[in-house]
């Protein structure tokens, strides 16, 4: 990955994107940083910014609201410091003692304190108990949350919970007691918010939102920039045409081919992906049709050449390793034969299917014992890089053996409900979440295998029931503590290997953020080497990190 | 309101002796008109001659499709598409020492000083002549003002007012819109309409055919007490020979596009010379002489598109000759009016005549027969 | 009949042609929003399973026990007998109330079609105005002496053009001037760092640049039907006998043309200008789509995408008002036009 | 009649557009696979990223490398599929309510009357929208129920109109009066007139559903596994086919919906010059070349006036 | 709004005979032979059929009156199914009437109906269709179509009004030889008085729903005593009133409106355009008087003091029992 800036020389990485060829901006900066927001194809703002409420937000309300920690976009997701300036776990992982910053202010003045994150975790974990409800689980929380002064926050769990500050992290920022205190929260319509962030409404003009960085913010923001404007790119071409214009000087995502159109189009436009650790892949049903049978599963992931796919899709994604892990951020952790991204055999596709007995027939369908059983891929149509790559997938098939499988998009109100009844053999979905090892196969613990026909499935749509070990391991690293990174890496490899193996997904694209910019008015977005955050506009901490890195191009 | 009645106390050679003194008010000469259609062009008005006195009432009668109306339409300069003028000439007299013009040779805007103030029309349908979305006054006032301009709305609204009267339509109905007048009113409205700029000439097109006997009868009343008063000229075009036999100084019968006939009411009413047109004046039943057996015209009207080459009545003629199938016979001044027929419009010698006669009665019955 | 009286009834009778009309309206707007109610509840799922199925997809995680529970509250039961939910759909509607969207929870959906709906009036009227304007003009023109040079091209080029689907139209327009030349904005009504301010010129400005690329597809796909029915009807009323007898008459031709034949043959243009309301929503909303223009086009694909179904029946209702208060307007401009509807014998 | 209306320009060009398409939608899929050895799902991996017309995909290749020409020929099967669909379900529907209310009279006809009215003031592409949106992943034959469903009222309106008039009309009276039976009144004597209005309803109705069908998968509604000319705009938009310049992906379908419209603009407009002869453009040229001659017969005639003098 | 386009009316049809209604405008003969022919229905009175009473309502007894009583419309244009085959016309009717007759019976039959009709050669208009026709050979069809099913009573209104001039007497001399040689009764509809006289041998005259004169055509034309049939005669145009002929033409004609069946009047509808009336005209019910050498009747008080003429009835369009009935 690459950034483009004023001071650092600019290179061009073939699986992060590329940065932009010009070094100096064009145009006089105003202060004022313009982000695309991807909004979907209306732009009316929602005018909200209660995160709590039901539905989707306004874009930068991460400009508000900051959460305890952040993940580190490297070394297998630690948590890093943020408005907590630690945390330790007592008690075999039941109890969490944060101890928080004393510098930070909310956007209205009032200082940020214990009671804050007491009243916000508060509201996220219920009501305390130490008796199982009429379902047997038992409440998150035994006692209700201490703060023994100002700055500490004791969390009391009903069992170990080493693994909550991930979530937590990652979805749930502190809301000013004092001002959500007496508010029904839920249906709050939030038009001043009053965070923690270096944000300030503006105001809601009719087409963008404008946000004041104000001077009193904990964190470092340069000086020059005085606010941030949010401007909606209604399609993936509006985004470009925009950001190639110098109308908006950074945005989130990228569309197929934007490696070669986009940036190639100015000189001071840039791209660039960062994976996050979560995977797409195509998950395989376990419980039916011929892709129960394991050599299936293994000739279809063998079959295909993911690299050519991700050329295709130009966002300029990576292939993850057969095990669906990033090979870049779990380098680490992976086993050394699953260190590099996986790569096509057909041989071993064809040997596989003949030795267990399976033939492809006339008409293209796997055939065995004289009965024929036809395939189709199921994906969700919205996601317009993946209706550009699973045509070449099943094409790929179609090609190396002869393998006519359907490709059959769907709208995301029959993928979806279809998908977690497990009706489907062949699905487009994420395999791996993002956050660590744990995250990355939680979905195929045990607890997580649903009956067919269930309505919700958790992630595990095929059904896969992994080895005893297996699921011992994940379990393991639930109840190891996040510094015993050791017995964590060991814990999942054991996974790496049953995935390897058994092959319940096929890994497609290592998922993660891409985002276009240009250099035009502001510079300083860093190598992904240098930086332990994710450039993106969503997601709680990161948009305040990066823009924390930029700074006013030089005309 | 009731009308004085024509009296009709003039006998032929008076009305004749009129018309002779009469100026001549409009000469019609090789007059032809096609409809170009795409199955080829229709001549529905051939080489058509006609002489108008001013004052004059000519009747025009024929056949469904004889071209009475495209005459009529000739003669106003009216032709709409697909109809038009190929040939001949519409000589307007205008009276005094003004020289005579040919209307059929002016465009549409040297025509406009004509329009109304010297030749006006009254058409078959006033439902569909009215503008249905004008009040009646200004369908009045607005032709009035055109010709005079010096006159303000209201003096023009008031004439208008007059001119309602004067056909037993109250004038309040200025206001009116056209459809909420019934249709005898409405007809009763388009002749005083004709009358508004003091015409020459009103050429009316089956003025009443759509309504009752005897709302007809009421109308003509009104139209030939405003004509004795007024001195206008009328051409009046229908089917009901009977009724031009009562009404007009002279009478032209048409039949396949061409005037087979002309002559004064009373000639045509006992001296027909015209095959045509005596069995035209068969086909109206007496209401007054003894009844009779009558018989129609056998056959059928002639196609326009094509026409046989002699005469055009010849297939259904019981007096048809050999040359009526040959040549058409031309229209010729004969005593009291013209006639197109071999046998009566002395085109033929004596001689020839029984010679041709005496021919036809050898294989005569008439021709075609029934063919359609 | 004195003159006070009659006009008297005349009026009545305008009236009760609009009465009518009026009784017409308010039994589509029943049916529709029977519809509008019915529709959904024959949909997959209910909307609440719905949106926790959403909130998964969203943040890869089911969403926690408080926002289920909420979801549930304020999404109702689905097991409420369904009259008792029309009736709670009635009684809302009536208050203006048109629910709560799901995407953008707690925004009422009245405040979004509030602040969507002014734009996508705003381009249908004027662009079905001045399209049939346009047309009506041209059509008028052409059907006075057809068959000339001009009519020969005209009419077979607009013939083409009212083919032409405005979503592609608008398609080929963004591509070719906003993004190959620059020349135009490929989205929004306004430029994004203005304010609304309808005294501001640079904001009518602004609004009048974003809108030109919008109006200009909406024209060029709307005119022409407008000009085949004007030109059309202007040759049929040209050969009307009234028309006839206005030129025996010898009035001024412009006279005979406008006062006569174009007067009539407009009456027909008008009840299409009535009933094509409902039809040009529909263009405008395809082409909003294209253009990225923010009105409820924009509003109900986005709530298609999102499956935020309040929002979508909110759009639809207001869409099928507002073309029956098109109609409604139309038809009352016609009973001035007509007299024939007005004062009727 | 029948005759007279082939005979126009403008219905043979209308005609023979719908005539090709129909042609294509029949053995375009074909064609595709044995004489362009392609189907639309084929890949070239030459042309992974959309590549212009060429030799060997004569209308270039799509973002993925599909061939845009096969889609285009399986995507007019998909049109012109739902187009007859919809516009035989919308006709039978027209007829069928249009005549039965224009024949009963009474109660019925009010009823029925009524509903073509509230149908006809209704905004036809809303109700769609929804009913479409409602069955999601709807496959042909669906959105061809669902259009043909909703768009009958206009022609029932025509259809009412036409059989009140038959109904109130001598000939129908003549045959109640001779003791015909009124069933084979209806389907026997009547029918056959109702073909006049029936058969441009019929291809109105065939446009509207290929356009209707357009734009609801240019909505990205409907089943995006049936290629249809709305789909591949739909896919060359979310696909960025625009600012990538792929022009030869959107133009094609679009252009095809162009033509589909065009062909019915001019057979109504060649119907329209059949019921109202004024309208005839054939007629206005011939009075064009008859005043032509006209004019030089006066010209060619006036010298010699002037020599005879 | 009811329009009481029949009121009182009684009117009988006797074989061999033909019955000509003349009237104005609206003033309901059409209605009358509708009525006759099933298609509308009265609202009281009955209508009688060889002294029956017919009640019949759709199916085979509808079918069985109209073997007896057809209708012949006033447009030939509109009254046959311009697609169908002259053929197919005539012998759809022979079919629903005489199932029995078979393929070849039916095509005899329907050439033999033809020439009836005076259509002949019939084999040169059995493969037209009705277009190809001019407009009295129309109206001939139309009549071998009503004399397909051997009917009593012919019901003919206003057959010749949209003929032209020239064969129009064609169709009533057909008329006029199917009463001799078919001995049907005709009702001849018709506004032209002329045309009435010429052919029928009774006359009937309409005024605003009643039948206000009638009786033979010679006592119509020669004597009548309505003021209104006056005004009919005069206002018919005659060849012998010729321009020129020195003949005075007819009298001056009252403001015609048309006549308003909407309203109940008492009395005489035509009283308020009647150059004689009197204030008893519409104060007093109508009496009927009948003449008393022959079936001449008059509604009308001029006939009072006629010596010719005696009442018969008082006006009995208020009472119920009115029936118009064909014998
Ligand atoms: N618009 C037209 N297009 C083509 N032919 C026409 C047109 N109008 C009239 N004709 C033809 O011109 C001929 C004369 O028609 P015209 O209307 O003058 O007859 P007419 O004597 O007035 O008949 P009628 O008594 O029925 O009014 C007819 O053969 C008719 O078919
Ligand atoms: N369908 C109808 N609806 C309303 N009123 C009608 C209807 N048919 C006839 N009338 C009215 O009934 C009266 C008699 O009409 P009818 O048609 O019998 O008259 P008519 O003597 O045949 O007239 P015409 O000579 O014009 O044919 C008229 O006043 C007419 O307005
Ligand atoms: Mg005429
Ligand atoms: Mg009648």
């Amino acid at each position: 990955a690459c950034g483009g800036g004023s001071d650092t020389e600019t290179t061009s990485d073939p699986a992060g994107g590329s940065g932009a060829r010009a070094t100096e901006g064009t145009i006089d900066n105003d202060g004022i940083l313009r982000i695309g927001a991807t909004v979907a194809t209306s732009n009316v703002f929602p005018e909200n910014f209660n995160v709590f409420g039901g539905g989707d937000s306004a874009p930068g309300n991460a400009l508000f609201w900051e959460t305890l920690f952040r993940i580190s976009s490297t070394d297998g997701s630690k948590l890093v410091p943020n408005l907590a300036e630690s945390v330790e776990y007592t008690e075999g992982g039941k109890v969490a003692t944060y101890v928080l910053r004393d510098d930070v202010t909310w956007n209205d003045g009032e200082k940020f304190t214990s009671k804050d994150v007491a009243f916000t975790y508060g509201f996220i974990f219920e009501e305390p108990g130490t008796t199982p409800d009429e379902n047997g689980n038992l409440p998150w929380l035994a006692k209700a949350i201490e703060t023994p002064d100002e700055k500490t926050v004791v969390v009391t769990y009903n069992e170990p919970q080493y693994t909550e500050d991930l979530p937590l992290s990652l979805y749930f920022p502190i809301y000013p007691e004092h001002i959500y205190k007496d508010l029904d929260r839920q249906n709050y319509q939030d038009r001043d918010p009053v965070g923690t962030g270096p944000g300030r409404l503006k105001k809601f003009a009719g087409q963008q939102i404008e946000i004041e960085i104000r001077d009193d913010y904990w964190g470092e923001i340069a000086p020059e920039l005085t606010e941030v404007h949010l401007i909606p790119s209604g399609t993936a071409g509006n985004i470009e045409s925009q950001i190639t214009k110098g109308d908006v000087d950074w945005s989130q995502g990228g569309a197929p081919g934007v490696v070669t159109n986009f940036v190639t189009m100015e000189d001071h436009n840039g791209y660039y992906y960062y994976p996050d650790g979560s995977t797409r892949g195509i998950i395989m049903a376990t419980h039916k049709g011929p892709t129960q049978d394991v050599a299936v599963r293994r000739a279809l992931r063998a079959a295909a050449d993911m690299s050519i796919v991700a050329e295709a899709a130009g966002i300029a994604y990576t292939v993850p390793s057969i095990t669906g892990l990033d090979t870049g951020i779990y380098a680490s952790m992976l086993k050394d034969e699953f260190k590099d991204p996986m790569t096509p055999d057909l041989e071993a596709a064809k040997k596989e299917l003949a030795d267990a007995g399976w033939t492809v027939n006339e008409a293209g369908n796997l055939e065995k014992d004289g009965t024929e059983h036809p395939l189709k891929l199921h994906i969700q149509n919205d996601n317009p890089a993946e209706m550009t790559t699973m045509p070449i997938v099943v094409d790929q098939w179609s090609k190396n053996l002869g393998l006519k499988v359907a490709f059959t998009p769907l709208p995301p109100d029959v993928f979806g409900p279809a998908q977690a009844k497990g009706d489907y053999e062949l699905s487009l979905w994420t395999t791996n979440a993002a956050g660590g090892a744990f995250q990355a196969f939680t979905m195929y613990m045990h607890t997580k295998i649903y009956e067919i026909g269930d309505e919700t499935a958790d992630g595990n749509y095929g059904r896969w029931k992994m080895p005893q070990a297996a699921n011992d391991a994940i379990m393991a690293i639930t109840t190891t503590p996040p510094d015993q990174v050791d017995q964590i890496t060991e814990n999942c490899q054991i996974l790496q290997q049953a995935v390897a193996d058994e092959a319940p997904y096929i890994p497609v694209q290592s998922n993660g953020a891409g985002g276009m910019f240009t250099t035009k008015k502001w510079s300083g977005l860093k190598e992904a080497s240098e930086i332990d955050y994710f450039p993106r506009v969503d997601g709680y901490n990161n948009l305040i990190r990066t823009v924390t890195d930029l700074t006013p191009s030089k005309a | 309101m009731t009308l004085t009645v024509p009296q009709n106390q003039e006998t032929e050679a008076q009305i004749l002796e009129r018309l002779d003194r009469s100026p001549t008010l409009l000469d019609v000469r090789g007059l032809c008109v096609d409809y170009v259609t795409e199955a080829g062009n229709i001549r529905a008005c051939d080489e058509i001659d006609l002489t108008l006195k001013r004052g004059e009432i000519l009747g025009v009668a024929g056949e469904s499709a004889s071209g009475k109306s495209t005459l009529l339409n000739a003669l106003g300069r009216l032709q709409r598409m697909p109809a038009a003028t190929s040939a001949g000439s519409i000589w307007y007299h205008p009276g005094g020492d003004e020289p005579a013009v040919d209307l059929a040779a002016l465009d549409e805007e040297e025509l406009a000083p004509y329009r109304w103030t010297k030749v006006s029309v009254v058409m078959q349908s006033a439902m569909a002549s009215l503008n249905p979305v004008i009040r009646l006054g200004e369908q009045f006032t607005d032709v009035i003002r055109t010709h005079d301009p010096r006159l303000g709305e209201k003096e023009a609204m008031a004439q208008a007012g007059d001119l309602l009267t004067m056909v037993g339509i109250s004038r309040d109905r200025l206001t009116a819109f056209p459809f909420q007048l019934s249709g005898g009113m409405q007809q009763r409205a388009l002749i005083a309409l004709s009358l508004a700029c003091d015409p020459d000439l009103v050429l009316m097109d089956e003025p009443t055919t759509a309504v009752d006997v005897v709302m007809q009868r009421q109308i003509l009343d009104q139209v030939l007490a405003a004509q004795e008063r007024l001195g206008f000229a009328v051409v009046f075009v229908t089917h009901d020979l009977s009724l031009l036999l009562e009404i007009s100084d002279r009478i032209a019968i048409m039949y396949g596009g061409k005037i087979v006939e002309v002559g004064t009411a009373a000639r045509l009413h006992h001296d027909a010379k015209h095959p045509y047109t005596r069995a035209l004046r068969r086909a109206f039943p007496p209401l007054s002489e003894p009844v009779r057996r009558l018989s129609g015209i056998p056959g059928s009207p002639p196609d326009l598109l094509d026409l046989p080459s002699g005469c055009a009545f010849a297939p259904r003629c019981e007096l048809a000759m050999p040359i009526c199938h040959e040549r058409p016979p031309e229209l010729r001044e004969i005593p009291q009016g013209r006639s197109a027929c071999f046998i009566t419009n002395g085109e033929l010698d004596d001689a020839e005549r029984a010679r041709q006669q005496a021919a036809a009665s050898g294989d005569h019955a008439p021709k075609g027969g029934e063919s359609a | 009949m004195p003159r006070s009286h009659r006009t008297w009834t005349g009026r009545l009778a305008g009236l009760s042609f609009l009465g009518q009309r009026l009784a017409l309206y308010a039994i589509v707007a029943i049916a529709s929003v029977l519809l509008n109610f019915i529709l959904p509840r024959f949909m997959p799922g209910d909307p609440a399973t719905q949106m926790i199925r959403e909130i998964t997809n969203r943040t890869g995680a089911p969403p926690s026990g408080y926002q289920t529970r909420l979801i549930k509250a304020r999404y109702g039961d689905p097991d409420r007998p369904l009259a008792l939910q029309f009736w709670d759909y009635i009684s809302q509607l009536f208050k203006g109330d048109l629910g709560v969207s799901a995407q953008y929870y707690p925004i009422t959906v009245t405040e979004m079609i509030g602040k969507a709906l002014p734009w996508t009036l705003y381009l249908a009227i004027f662009s079905t105005i001045l399209g049939w304007i346009v047309g009506t003009y041209l059509g008028a023109r052409l059907g006075w002496k057809p068959g000339r040079r001009l009519d020969a091209i005209v009419t077979p080029v607009s013939m083409f053009f009212s083919s032409i689907p405005a979503f592609w139209l608008g398609l080929l327009i963004v591509w070719y001037f906003a993004y190959t030349h620059g020349w135009f904005p490929n989205q929004g009504a306004y430029d994004n760092s203005l304010d609304i301010d309808l005294l501001s010129p640079s904001f009518l400005l602004s609004v009048l640049h974003h809108g030109a690329l919008p109006f200009f597809t909406l024209i060029i796909v709307g005119f022409a039907r407008w000009l085949f029915s004007m030109r059309n009807m202007m040759i049929t009323t040209v050969n009307e006998d009234y028309v006839q007898l206005a030129r025996a008459k010898g009035l001024a031709q412009n006279r005979i043309r406008n006062r006569y034949a174009a007067r009539n043959a407009l009456l027909p243009n008008f009840t299409g200008l009535a009933q094509s309301m409902g039809g040009a929503l529909t263009a405008v909303i395809l082409a909003e789509t294209v253009f990225i223009y923010p009105g409820i086009g924009s509003l109900l694909t986005g709530a298609q995408a999102a499956r935020d179904y309040p929002v979508m029946q909110g759009v639809m209702l207001m869409v099928i008002f507002a073309s029956l208060l098109f109609n409604f307007i139309a038809d009352s401009v016609y009973v001035l036009l007509d007299p024939r509807t007005r004062e009727a014998n | 009649m029948l005759k007279r209306f082939l005979l126009i320009g403008k219905v043979q060009v209308g005609l023979a557009i719908i005539a090709v398409f129909t042609l294509v939608a029949i053995f375009g899929p074909w064609f595709s696979s044995t004489v362009l050895a392609m189907s639309p799902q084929d890949v070239d991996y030459k042309h992974l990223t959309g590549g212009p017309p060429d030799s060997t995909h004569w209308l270039g290749t799509t973002s993925q490398g599909q061939d845009v020409l096969s889609w285009m020929l399986h995507g007019t099967r998909t049109s012109m599929l739902v187009g007859f669909a919809s516009a035989i379900i919308g006709t039978v529907l027209t007829i069928v309510i249009g005549a039965w209310a224009g024949f009963s009279g009474g109660l019925a006809d009010k009823i029925l009357n009524g509903a073509i009215l509230v149908f006809g003031n209704f905004p036809t592409f809303a109700l769609l929208f929804i009913v479409a949106a409602a069955f999601q992943n709807a496959n042909w034959l669906l959105v061809s129920i669902v259009i043909g469903g909703i768009e009958w009222a206009g022609g029932a309106r025509q259809i009412r109109a036409q059989t009140m008039s038959l109904r109130g009309r001598d000939f129908t009276t003549a045959l109640r009066t001779v003791g015909e039976s009124r069933a084979r009144i209806i389907l026997v004597e009547v029918m056959p007139h109702l073909l006049g209005v029936i058969s441009p309803l019929f291809l109105g109705l065939i446009a509207a559903g290929v356009n209707q069908q357009a734009a609801l998968a240019f909505l990205g509604i409907g089943n995006p596994s049936e290629p249809s000319w709305g789909l591949m705009i739909n896919w060359a938009m979310t696909q960025n086919a625009l600012f990538r310049g792929l022009w030869w992906w959107f133009v094609p379908p679009g252009l095809a919906l162009c033509l589909i419209g065009f062909a019915t603009t001019m057979v109504n407009f060649g119907l329209d010059e059949i019921t109202n002869p004024t309208l005839s453009s054939k007629r206005m040229k011939l009075m064009r070349i008859f005043l032509r001659d006209k004019a030089r017969r006066a010209a060619a005639q006036a010298p010699q006036e002037v020599a005879a003098r | 709004m009811t329009i009481r386009a029949l009121d009182g009316v009684d009117l009988t049809l006797y074989p061999g005979q033909i019955s000509a209604l003349v009237g104005e405008s609206g003033s309901g003969k059409t209605t009358i032979a509708r009525l006759f022919a099933l298609i509308y229905r009265p609202t009281s009175g009955e209508l009688l059929y060889n002294g029956t009473p017919i009640r019949v309502r759709g199916g085979r007894a509808e079918r069985a009156y109209y073997r007896n009583v057809q209708l012949i419309y006033q447009d030939p244009f509109a009254s046959l199914n311009g697609l169908k085959k002259i053929r197919t016309i005539i012998s759809r009717v022979v079919k629903i009437h005489f199932p029995r007759l078979g393929r070849a019976g039916i095509r005899a039959r329907a050439a033999e109906l033809l020439e009836r009709a005076n259509m002949t050669p019939t084999s040169r208009y059995l493969d037209r269709y009705p277009t190809d026709l001019s407009g009295g050979q129309r109206q001939r069809v139309a009549i071998a179509r009503a004399l397909a099913v051997n009917p009593k009573v012919l019901l003919a209104d206003e057959p010749t009004s949209m003929l032209d001039a020239s064969i129009r007497l064609d169709v009533l001399n057909l008329l006029s030889d199917l009463r001799e040689t078919e001995k049907v009764a005709v009702m001849y509809i018709t506004h032209d008085i002329a045309s009435a006289r010429y052919l029928s041998d009774r006359i009937n005259v309409m005024y605003g729903g009643k039948i206000i004169e009638a009786g033979s055509t010679e006592s119509i034309i020669s004597a009548p005593v309505h003021p209104y049939t006056k005004l009919l005669l005069s206002a018919a145009p005659d060849p012998a009133r010729y321009k020129g002929s020195g003949k005075p033409t007819h009298e001056p004609i009252a403001d015609s409106r048309p006549v308003d069946n909407t309203s109940d009047i008492r009395g005489c509808r035509f009283a308020d355009r009647c150059p004689v009336a009197m204030p008893k005209c519409t104060s007093e019910d109508l009496p009927l008087f009948r003449s008393i050498r022959d079936s001449h009747t008059v509604q009308c008080w001029q006939a009072e003091d006629d010596a010719d003429y005696e009442r018969a009835s008082s006006d009995r369009s208020r009472t119920p029992k009115n029936s118009a009935k064909k014998e």
